[in-house]
């Protein structure tokens, strides 16, 4: 049901926990499937350089926050600020349609992060 | 240390793996004794009396007579062919139905079909305990209602429903001038599992599947018990004495019959070892995994299911991280899979998305063993752990 | 001489042998694969490919797509689930069927349920050659009809219906306007016997059956074209895309899949091989056997089936003599066994008593061979004569 | 579904055929089924002294037609008047539930005969 990607990332999550010295942070409800993700970034000269998470949610979020932190390692706050749900989609190779939603959970964590500047 | 079993598959509420004597036993149905049950040549009397031992087999092991079983396509089909079937024909009597608020969506969804018709049902808490209450029952019933249908055991939370005192209760009322009052109890999770007995019961209807009790999917029966007048729902030939047109799959029934006779032979030895099993995991969850709790009463179940929520974890993802060890569970039942609602049987009980969420079910078989489950118990801890090492819930209240 | 045969069936039509490749194929599926295609672990998981895998073979040999295939316990129940679906899916817009006098007592009875619920039901003659005229469809056609469901062809007679030329009829209704009419054939007994093609067609749903096609007994499925509101007829959980609750049969529906696909591969080479046979053996009986005569069109029907009356004999008393030769054919449809009632189909082609009872249906297989049918060829003069000897009308007119 | 006696009469049926020097004969025929059965009988001092059928009839039928003719040979009239369909299903071994009106219409044919006497 799930690909390999996602099974991957649920199996070894990256960059799990929370972040003392974090620059910011972001959090996101699905109030539906009561699923919540907290997102910390840390941010230096406009580029993110460290990030890290947090989630009480189906194994699709977990994946999707895990392969976000990864995704947005290095990047300029403009080009986050470009990531869509779908390109978390793809970066976990495919996810069911009902649970296509699970990415635009981890996209809201990012915006409300960067929102929070 | 011994490796690991990779397989280890407890999740037979869902289904169970046929047993490999019934496999050998309906080999010849198929490419030998073909017939067609409705065929008056040898190969159709051939195919008839295999089809007549095996409905003897079943209604023994329910104490049931030959005539008194219908054999359909599977549990669902048996739900639907007592709820709709016994609406149908007593419409004229009144049009109420009662029965619970956790009841397979089988029974439930005929029962939502029907209020479209314009029947009203009324649907019974179960409480924390998740189990039904007789004297709701008592209260709910009116000169109307011509159908109570409550589960025997639940699918989810293992909790055995007290259908003898409604029996009892019907039968009250029944001797009271109330003749179209009729007991139907879905049995699919009680059948193989617990002694069943339809007399005992009081039923007048009640359905078993086979894959639960390792006979291939696929096939079912409903008892009806004699005098209960059933509208077909499937219309056709004169199959089932006309109360299920459709040609019998006979090595299906084949099969279903000889399972409920190893399930008769071999009863009182599944409930003995397999609620020992069940108990040791359950002692071994709870000593070894904090924040647990079992959910439905834990008493009046059935041997081989445990219930547990796990805080600060999302049961799918605890699913998963066991499947991805070789390890079969599953998360409420297995037909609300790939929905994102909390399943009804939790919210029945009164447990909502933050307490019901962690939920896993255990369901043994009579193939489980002790090397198995000590596999689990090693594994658990650590996927747990995982998962709530994640959560930001977790931190807040440890 | 040879020694003859023991045993030599040749009533396909009431159903056939399960393929031993079949057989194979689903073997791992009782006790390996036995996952609940609704469970989301590997079990599962693997059980869902194998039904999908399925649906594809399915879909590719009537030239639908997987998502069009529904799949049921039988032929019976896609009749069923097609027309009382539509009617009630439909019931809004009208409430007129059109149907023929001769289909099978799945979709005959289905009408007569809907007939007594309010509905109005045309049920079209089919003449002595057996063949419904599309004339007699366009001038029973109203405003009020939702459906049409003509047999693809005839399971006693094997004559092939013009379901392309109703189909085109249909399509010039609804461009015209008449959305609602819809277009069902049963084609149980015509998939892999002669071409069929859902979209050649023009049919809205088509019923076939495994177990006419060397599956087992006990699976079936319904095209329904993309599009097509159906209500479903089986309450549950949400299987088959929710219109058909209940757990599907997962080792039947990879054997339906499987048949489906080697029908596919060996349709031609049926058609021509049977196709001679058949024709060898009624030139035989005809030379053979005076006082015979052939029932329904000779020229516009299947391969395999082949439909005789015997003058001064009971079909019945035939096929049991023969039966005790170990030659298995059928008198009428198999499903109307047990009773004394002539054949629907014999009375709707107009033959009455006297004339329809000395009837037998002979319906090769794939596995038929020519030394079969010279044992038959034999016995069946024998046979005949033996009976005719005993009425007292053969007497009168020879 | 038959019993072996029934089959066994159906393949090798007793009696077989008209009679020219019948004392007397009988007819009867079911309506619902169209089955027809002629029987034939040769009386000498009040006894049966022998007896022949034919039919156009069921298998059952046939077969209770034909054991009928053995059970009545050498019997008296009045312990013919005697015999009903149940003897004549007994004979048989047995008859499934809807094809007992067989044995009737084979009782039918001998009351027909002895009633031309
Ligand atoms: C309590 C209960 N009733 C009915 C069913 C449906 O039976 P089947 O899977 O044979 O359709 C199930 C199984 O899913 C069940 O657990
Ligand atoms: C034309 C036709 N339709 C429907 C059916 C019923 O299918 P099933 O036997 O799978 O219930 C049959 C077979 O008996 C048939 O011949
Ligand atoms: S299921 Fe709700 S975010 Fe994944
Ligand atoms: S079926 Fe009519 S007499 Fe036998």
């Amino acid at each position: 049901m799930y690909s390999p990607k996602v099974l991957e990332h649920l199996d070894n999550p990256r960059n799990v926990g929370t972040m003392e010295d974090a620059t910011s942070r972001g959090e996101a409800t699905n109030p539906v499937c009561g699923d919540l993700l907290h997102l910390y970034l840390k941010i230096a000269d406009g580029k993110i350089t460290a990030s890290s998470f947090q989630a009480q949610a189906c194994p699709p979020c977990i994946a999707a926050a895990s392969i976000l932190t990864e995704m947005i390692h290095g990047v300029t706050i403009d080009e986050a600020l470009l990531l869509k749900a779908i390109d978390v989609t793809q970066a976990l190779e495919s996810l069911p349609r009902n649970k296509e939603h699970c990415s635009v959970l981890a996209i809201d964590a990012l915006k409300a992060a960067l929102k929070s500047l | 240390m011994q490796t690991p079993p990779r397989k280890v598959y407890l999740d037979n509420s869902a289904t169970t793996r046929v047993d490999p004597e019934v496999v050998q036993i309906i080999l010849p149905y198929f490419t030998e004794l073909y017939g067609n049950a409705s065929s008056t040549h040898q190969w159709g009397q051939r195919a008839k009396q295999a089809m007549e031992e095996a409905r003897h087999q079943v209604a023994q092991f329910i104490n049931a007579t030959a005539t008194e079983i219908v054999f359909t396509s599977g549990g669902t089909e048996a739900d639907n062919l007592a709820i709709k079937g016994i609406a149908e024909a007593h419409a004229g009597k009144g049009k109420h139905i009662i029965t619970s608020q956790f009841e397979h969506p089988a029974v439930l969804n005929s029962c939502k079909h029907l209020e479209s018709l314009g029947w009203n049902v009324t649907y019974l808490p179960v409480y924390r305990e998740g189990i039904v209450r007789p004297a709701d029952i008592e209260t709910a019933i009116t000169d109307e209602t011509v159908l109570i249908s409550v589960m025997h055991v639940n699918n989810e939370l293992g909790t055995i429903q007290p259908i003898k005192q409604i029996g009892d209760l019907v039968k009250a009322r029944r001797a009271a001038g109330h003749k179209h009052l009729h007991l139907h109890t879905d049995a699919v999770q009680s059948v193989g599992k617990i002694p069943v007995d339809v007399r005992d019961l009081g039923v007048d209807l009640l359905s078993l599947s086979g894959h639960k009790i390792h006979a291939p999917k696929g096939v079912g029966a409903l008892f009806v018990r004699r005098g209960v007048r059933l509208q077909a729902q499937s219309h056709g030939g004169h199959h089932e004495r006309d109360r299920r047109a459709g040609t019998e799959s006979v090595p299906l029934v084949v099969a279903l019959g000889k399972a409920c006779e190893l399930e008769r032979l071999h009863l009182q030895e599944f409930i003995t070892r397999v609620g020992n099993l069940r108990d040791g995991l359950e002692a071994e969850i709870i000593t070894r995994i904090p924040n647990v709790s079992r959910n439905g009463d834990t008493e009046c179940r059935v041997p081989h299911i445990s219930n547990f929520n796990f805080d600060h974890c999302e049961g799918e993802g605890l699913m998963i991280a066991l499947d991805l060890k070789g390890i079969a569970v599953s998360t409420g039942s297995a037909c609300a899979s790939g929905s994102i609602e909390p399943s009804h049987v939790l919210t029945a009980i009164g447990l909502d998305h933050e307490n019901g969420r962690g939920t896993l079910r255990f369901s043994l078989g009579k193939e489980t063993t002790q090397e198995e489950l000590d596999y689990l118990i090693e594994t658990l801890p650590v996927v747990v752990e995982k998962l709530r090492r994640i959560s930001p819930k977790a931190g807040v209240r440890h």
